[in-house]
């Protein structure tokens, strides 16, 4: 069938400055450069280009640039170029649209619509540079309250906790969805800074063995990896109910990327779908949950915190506070504009609810229940900067987890094209000639790079406050205010208006 | 008067990408200019002494230069004596003018890392770009899959 | 300390260089007859085509840099191994402390009647093509005796001199020693488009002509007329002033491990001596070149007191006329149960054909398809299995790729 | 009592302010009248703006030790018969009077102020299973948060708070502290950026028998808040000392920490400290700040506590604000100025400033160290 889809980019090159050397041709993992021997030329097939930018980057001439295609439809506020090629493709295919990484319409980005305070004269500003600056973070149950003997000797068993370096973990991604150096990059750069990585619901490789101490293991409905050992080798568990790009189904690994490392990985036969099915089939209500979670902190002795990851919902403050009573140590919250290796458009686009909004109002009801104190919150789905986890710790949250930014790091161009495995960084695909492009050496420096990077500029706002310790601002909303907010977000979020004084 | 290679450079083929921008550079490097498009555009251009070794259908690349060997089978087979080595870097240069292109080097080089020059003259090989400082293949990998390693206990 | 050297080519300063890679201080004296800075034998054929006008192997400061004592011009007749001295042909006497023979090779020349005449030259040292390029004009017919490396370099550069050249050659085939019929076939082919004249199964029974040559007669019967004769049949070790001595002699010198000869302190290298054959196990003369470095560098290093082996070589040779390039390593006449595989591309005069025994690489020779040929030499060398790659050893671009990881990584991390 | 050019009232708005501190307590428990500490707190008078003073003082209720003193403020005569009718029925009240005053040129407008000595009612407590402490603190925020125009400023046994708008040599004049005497004395004079003129809103804050003087401003205020909130307790007046209070009255009292354990939750050693303490140690004071993170008071303060068996003062971790600390015999001092304590004894045994984060812990001999 006649595509009547016209693609998304055109590839400019400029002939003067091309010298042939094909480094385009052979870094296009989409072929779209190809070099005409008859005229010497490299041409490109537009159609084919994502926009990843690998070739712009590794053009040495810098002879190449990409732009949007300026093909317009006839203007139409409703019908969108974007809604008319959708409907193109779909007609084309018959199938469901997919995409990758997050949702990328134009709702509002509440990150932006909050400010950060500052000390001035009544209350000195702190210079990070001369004064410590703590940004110690323990994730865990914590105990209301702490007893003592005589002795001044502590009596409350402590329940264990993640301890952080930087309030800023990375986010659950499969190796699977993405590469192992991928993988290893951020294990590592776990390890350098003092946080954590998740392993998502793809078991732990064995080349990742040596950086367990730093990784979350992720327990979802497919239980894909999931033995003693692997729910013993890290440092947490974490069960995933859901995930913010994709609230309500599940996952699905196509057989064509579980190659034998994946498949020893995930503890399933090579070529073989990984399905991860919508629900865990043994959660039905919470009171499963409580047991799964109580069947796993057995399974490990009791010695390792065992979280549960949940997507923003509508009713997200209610479910949070039934994982809270079930035993959870830690509810993480994903956004609805959390990324994902894979999803349709239609959900990730449509379904839950910004993680701010989310945030806030769980933490208050854990407040209001007397519970915010015992359970570790983490959110994440959206995170792309210090002040975004400032404005999240200060909303309630005691540490972010990071997943976009982090593959960003690594050099992804956000071209959404994951779900095609063919990513030209390296990062979303299992192709060892594209996995062997992230260089673990160079993403675990650029990731730890990251992280530093933020906890530099963390300090440095945390210091304007006056504040020399990150638990001071946790949950301190008097630090944010809003603009150009209504009354009813501002509620929401517990915070006051831009202008309005202490 | 023991002399020997101050650096060499070890090729890491595990995040070797086959893009062959060290060959580009390296062209570069040895073309007496210094743009790219002008050194691709030039009748004389240079052919590049680091080798990307690659194979159909097989996913492992690396790039070859020359190992500046401690014990250089080049040297000893050299008819002219064009093949020598540096006395101030341990470097094995060779010495293009007086190369008549018998090719007893490449016959000998166990790593096939000497090549004949574009016009087949000389013999074109990796010098570490002896007189840039650094070499360039290194500087521009994109992916740090050449590691230059300074060699101690130089005696 | 006094290291004399008999002998200025290549094992000398292999030798020389071995020595000051372990002693800066002992005194080194090279003794020749030939009057030259040290130069290259190979170089000569170049010199006569003018591609080089320079043949020096080492730069002019050579000697002085290594602090070497140069008596050039000087025979030497006599070694008294008794008395350790060396006397030159002016009774000169010279002691030393450790003595390398180097006297490398001596043109073989049959005794034929005739010899006695003009322009009749050999194509060794460098006064051999001084002499030729003295009396060398345009359309001069010349005749070579020879198809071999030597004679072979010789007829390249004759034509590049606009000479009428003829070679005459006792065997059935050219290149004998490093090609194989069809190899052979390939490279005359080339050298007849240039108007070269081959004579096979033939050679020269007499030489006419009043003070200089005018004619010869060939054992076919068939007379030809030559302006120049040049004999280029082969070298045979240069032994002759220690005929009838102690020192031990087969067809060259004989030595052990270390260069050594039976005489305390006297070592030999180079094209004089015969070593070990990795491939056949035999003690032979192979004059090459790199071996007579490689050996003079041995002898060097255990005369200044380094204890060091030679571990053997095989022949192998790297030779191009005009733009076609061949290189051949190991045995090239195998014995009848020897696997071969082969690539012939007779349009592109690319051939590529290699011996394997047990899975273990006994010889080779290509025609232009050379690059990276070095690899399948060190294959040989370290008696590597290419059973489950040996159809790649064809390619043009065969590669580590090609070779087993282990090996491969070992190879290029293990520098 | 509301002055028209007044624009924004405790607990309208957060009222950032400086203030000087003085404390004192004698371990033998000997008391001392109020003259000298009303006396000292004037060479202290640049740090104050006359918008706020006050005093506290222990052992000055000796025939009533048993009863919860309650010092209010009453806006008009209603607020004081409503407040009353809550306190009748909730309470045994064995005595009520208007706390004696002297007429001051500079203080105007003073409220209603009166005290009444209670006991809370015993079918009251049976009926909710509540202990004496929390029923007292419940009614406390009862009357503050729900009767418009009352407010209870002072309700420990054996202590009383006297404070209001105005210098604190004034405010000691008008309560005629003079004629009280007490073991422990706690004095504030206050330097708030706004005109703030409401009595209620002067310290020492207190609640039971803490009493609290602040210097400072917490920039962990809206963490410290919502927890104390997640515990029940309503930060009314939107100051830094209201919560300290509470947060100190939570840990000491109901969750029963060791004062030396509930100083470290206030203020905690630097990670970088912790990590060079022997094992248990580390493993105590991580599990402080894990468990007591949003106890922490972060931003400059300087603190003096008083309570029934002693008092304690306790700088920031950073020591952003000035506090120092003398001795001299039984007496133990602590002011914002070292002026301030030499006022009240020139001559000294020892004087020391305090570092961050370390507290002056000083008890009553024959009571001993809380634990």
């Amino acid at each position: 069938m006649k595509t009547l889809y016209e693609s998304d980019f055109i590839v400019i090159r400029d002939e003067i400055r091309c010298i042939r050397c094909k480094v385009c041709v052979r870094q296009c993992a989409n072929e779209v450069h190809q070099y005409d021997e008859e005229d010497d030329r490299v041409i490109a097939e537009n159609s084919r280009c994502v926009g990843c930018h690998r070739c712009v980057t590794l053009c040495p001439t810098k002879a190449i640039t990409i732009i949007r295609n300026p093909l317009d439809f006839r203007e139409n506020y409703q019908w969108t170029a974007r809604a008319i090629k959708d409907i193109y493709k779909q007609a084309e295919t018959g199938g469901i649209l997919l995409t990758g990484m997050g949702n990328d319409k134009e709702y509002p980005i509440y990150w932006d619509r909050l400010l950060i305070n500052a000390s001035q004269v009544t209350n000195p500003s702190i210079d990070p540079l001369r004064e410590p600056m703590e940004l110690k973070t323990f994730i865990g149950r914590k105990p209301e309250k702490l007893e003592f003997d005589n002795y001044g000797r502590l009596i409350t068993e402590i329940p264990p906790q993640l301890e952080l370096e930087v309030p800023i973990m990375f986010s659950a991604m499969s190796f699977g969805s993405i590469s192992i150096n991928a993988c290893e990059s951020l294990a590592r750069a776990s390890v350098e800074v003092g946080t954590f990585w998740n392993t998502g619901e793809g078991g732990l490789h064995k080349k990742l063995y040596p950086y367990k101490e730093r990784a979350i293991v992720q327990c979802a409905s497919g239980r894909f990896g999931v033995d003693v050992e692997y729910l013993n080798a890290g440092s947490a568990i974490e069960i995933k109910i859901g995930q913010g790009a994709k609230p309500g189904i599940g996952g699905h690994l196509p057989g064509e990327k579980v190659g034998e490392e994946v498949s020893q990985t995930r503890m399933i036969p090579i070529g073989t779908d990984a399905i991860s099915p919508a629900p865990h089939h043994d959660i039905y209500s919470i009171e499963d949950l409580r047991q799964l979670i109580y069947a796993l902190k057995e399974a490990v002795n009791y010695k390792k915190p065992v979280g549960v990851k949940i997507a923003a919902v509508h009713n997200v403050s209610a479910i949070a506070s039934g994982i809270a009573r079930a035993g959870a140590d830690y509810i993480a919250i994903d956004g609805f504009r959390g990324g994902t290796g894979a999803a349709p458009t239609r959900i990730r686009d449509n379904v839950g609810i910004p993680v701010e909004l989310a945030l806030a109002s769980v933490d208050t009801r854990l407040r209001e229940e007397g519970l915010r104190n015992q359970i570790s919150l983490i959110v994440g789905g959206s995170i792309r900067n210090s002040a975004d986890v400032i404005k999240a710790i200060a909303l309630g949250a005691d540490a972010v987890y990071i997943a976009t930014s982090a593959l960003v790091a690594l050099g992804c161009h956000l071209c959404q094209n994951c779900h095609t495995g063919k990513c030209n960084w390296g990062i979303a695909t299992q192709d060892p000639n594209l996995v062997k492009r992230l260089n673990p050496d160079i993403g675990a420096k650029r990731a730890s790079n990251l992280l530093k990077a933020w906890s530099h500029e963390i300090k440095e706002m945390l210091g304007g406050m006056g504040i020399n310790a990150l638990e001071s601002l946790r949950g301190n909303r008097l630090m944010l205010r809003g603009v150009g907010l209504n009354e009813k977000e501002l509620e929401i979020l517990g915070i006051k208006h831009a202008g309005e004084g202490i | 008067m023991e002399l020997k290679t101050k650096k060499r450079i070890y090729p890491k083929e595990d995040v070797c990408i086959g893009c062959h921008l060290c060959e580009i550079y390296c062209i570069l490097a040895h073309s007496g200019t210094r743009d790219l498009i002008k050194a691709f555009k030039k009748l004389d251009k240079p052919s590049p002494r680091v080798l990307v070794e690659e194979k159909d259908g097989y996913y492992i690349t690396f790039a070859l230069q020359c190992r500046h060997c401690d014990d250089p089978l080049c040297i000893k087979a050299c008819i002219t004596g064009a093949m020598h080595r540096d006395e101030n870097t341990g470097y094995i240069i060779c010495d293009e003018e007086r190369c008549v292109g018998c090719w007893s080097c490449i016959l000998v080089c166990p790593y096939g890392a000497i090549r004949r020059s574009e016009d087949g003259k000389a013999v074109s090989k990796c010098d570490l770009c002896i007189e840039k400082g650094n070499p360039v293949c290194v500087e521009n990998c994109p992916n740090e899959a050449l590691e230059l390693k300074e060699l101690e206990d130089l005696a | 300390m006094r290291y004399v050297i008999i002998g200025n080519s290549i094992a000398s300063a292999g030798c020389i260089e071995g020595i000051r890679r372990v002693d800066s201080e002992g005194e080194i004296i090279i003794i020749s007859d030939e009057p030259y800075h040290i130069y290259s034998r190979p170089l000569i054929s170049y010199w006569l085509s003018k591609k080089v006008k320079d043949i020096s192997y080492r730069p002019v400061d050579y000697y002085e840099k290594y602090r070497v004592t140069p008596i050039l011009g000087k025979k030497v007749i006599q070694v008294d191994f008794e008395s350790k001295e060396v006397i030159l042909e002016n009774g000169e006497k010279i002691k030393y402390d450790k003595l390398l023979i180097a006297t490398g090779g001596k043109p073989f020349i049959p005794n034929i009647p005739g010899l006695d005449k003009k322009n009749i030259f050999t194509f060794i040292r460098f006064d051999d093509v001084k002499k030729i390029n003295e009396v060398i004009f345009d359309g001069a017919k010349v005749i070579v005796i020879g198809a071999g490396l030597s004679g072979l370099k010789a007829v390249e550069a004759l034509i590049k001199r606009n000479c009428k050249v003829t070679v005459v050659e006792l065997a059935g085939r050219i290149l004998g020693s490093i090609l194989d019929e069809d190899g052979a076939r390939m490279v005359q082919e080339i050298f007849e488009e240039k108007g070269v004249i081959f004579l096979l199964e033939n050679s020269v029974v007499e030489i006419f002509g009043e003070e200089k040559v005018r004619e010869i007669l060939l054992k076919s019967g068939e007379a030809l007329p030559a302006d120049i004769l040049i004999f280029a049949i082969g070298v045979v070790p240069n032994v002759d002033i220690f005929r009838g001595t102690k020192l031990k002699i087969n067809r060259g010198i004989l030595v052990n491990e270390r260069m050594e000869t039976n005489i305390p302190d006297v070592y030999s290298a180079g094209d004089v001596v015969e070593a070990l054959d990795l491939l056949t196990n035999e003690d032979r003369v192979i004059p090459i070149l790199p071996n007579a470095y490689m050996q003079g560098e041995i002898a060097g290093l255990n005369m200044a007191g380094r204890e060091v082996k030679y571990s053997g070589s095989f022949s192998m040779n790297s030779i191009g006329f005009f733009d076609v390039h061949i290189m051949s390593a190991g045995i090239i006449n195998p014995p009848a149960e020897v696997e071969v595989i082969k690539r012939i591309d007779l349009e592109r005069k690319i051939y590529r054909k290699l011996y394997i025994r047990g899975g273990k690489i006994l010889g080779f020779m290509f025609i232009n398809s050379i690059d990276r040929t070095g690899m399948i030499v060190d294959l040989i060398k370290n008696r590597i299995d290419v059973s489950n790659f040996k159809d790649r050893l064809l390619s043009d671009n065969f590669g580590f790729l090609d070779l087993p990881k282990e090996f491969r990584k070992e190879k290029i991390l293990g520098v | 009592m509301r002055d028209i050019n007044i624009k924004y009232l405790e607990g309208e708005v957060r009222i950032p302010s400086a203030c000087g501190l003085l404390g004192y307590i004698n371990r033998k428990g000997e008391l001392t009248s109020g003259y000298h500490i009303v006396d000292a707190m004037s060479v202290m008078r640049e740090r104050g703006n006359g918008l706020g003073a006050g005093f506290a003082c222990y052992g000055l209720y000796p025939d009533r030790e048993d009863y919860y003193a309650f010092h209010l403020f009453f806006e008009d005569i209603n607020a004081k018969e409503e407040t009353s009718y809550l306190l009748y029925r909730y309470l045994d009240v064995v005595q009520e009077e208007k706390i004696p005053t002297r007429k001051v040129r500079t203080i105007k407008d003073p409220p209603i102020i009166w005290r009444y000595f209670v006991k809370p009612k015993e079918e009251y407590l049976e009926d909710e299973d509540i202990t004496e402490e929390d029923f007292i603190v419940r009614l406390v925020m009862k009357i503050n948060s729900e009767i418009k125009g009352a407010y209870v400023f002072s309700s420990g046994k054996n202590v009383g708070v006297f404070k209001g708008v105005g210098y604190p040599e004034d405010i000691g004049e008008f309560y005629r502290l003079e004629e009280y005497y007490g073991y422990t004395w706690i004095a504030h004079s206050r330097f708030p950026t706004n005109t703030p003129g409401w009595w209620g809103g002067a310290h020492p804050f207190s609640l039971l028998d803490w009493t609290v003087v602040h210097n400072g401003e917490i920039s962990s205020y809206g963490t410290n808040v919502r927890y104390a909130e997640m515990f029940g307790y309503k930060c009314t007046l939107m100051t830094d000392t209201e919560v300290i209070t509470y947060i100190i009255d939570l840990l000491l009292r109901r969750h029963r920490l060791p004062l030396d354990i509930a100083i470290k939750a206030l203020a905690p050693p630097l990670y970088s400290v912790i990590d060079r303490l022997d094992e248990e140690e580390r493993i105590k004071m991580k599990a402080i700040r894990a468990i007591y993170q949003s106890c922490l008071l972060n931003g400059p303060f300087a603190i003096i506590v008083g309570f029934k068996d002693g008092i304690f003062a306790l700088n920031d971790r950073i020591k952003l604000r000035p506090l120092v600390a003398g001795e001299k015999g039984d007496f133990v001092y602590v002011a914002s100025e070292e002026s301030a304590i030499r006022a009240l004894s020139p001559e000294l045994d020892r004087v020391w400033m305090p570092r961050g984060g370390e507290a002056v812990v000083s008890t009553l001999e024959e009571r001993g160290v809380l634990v």
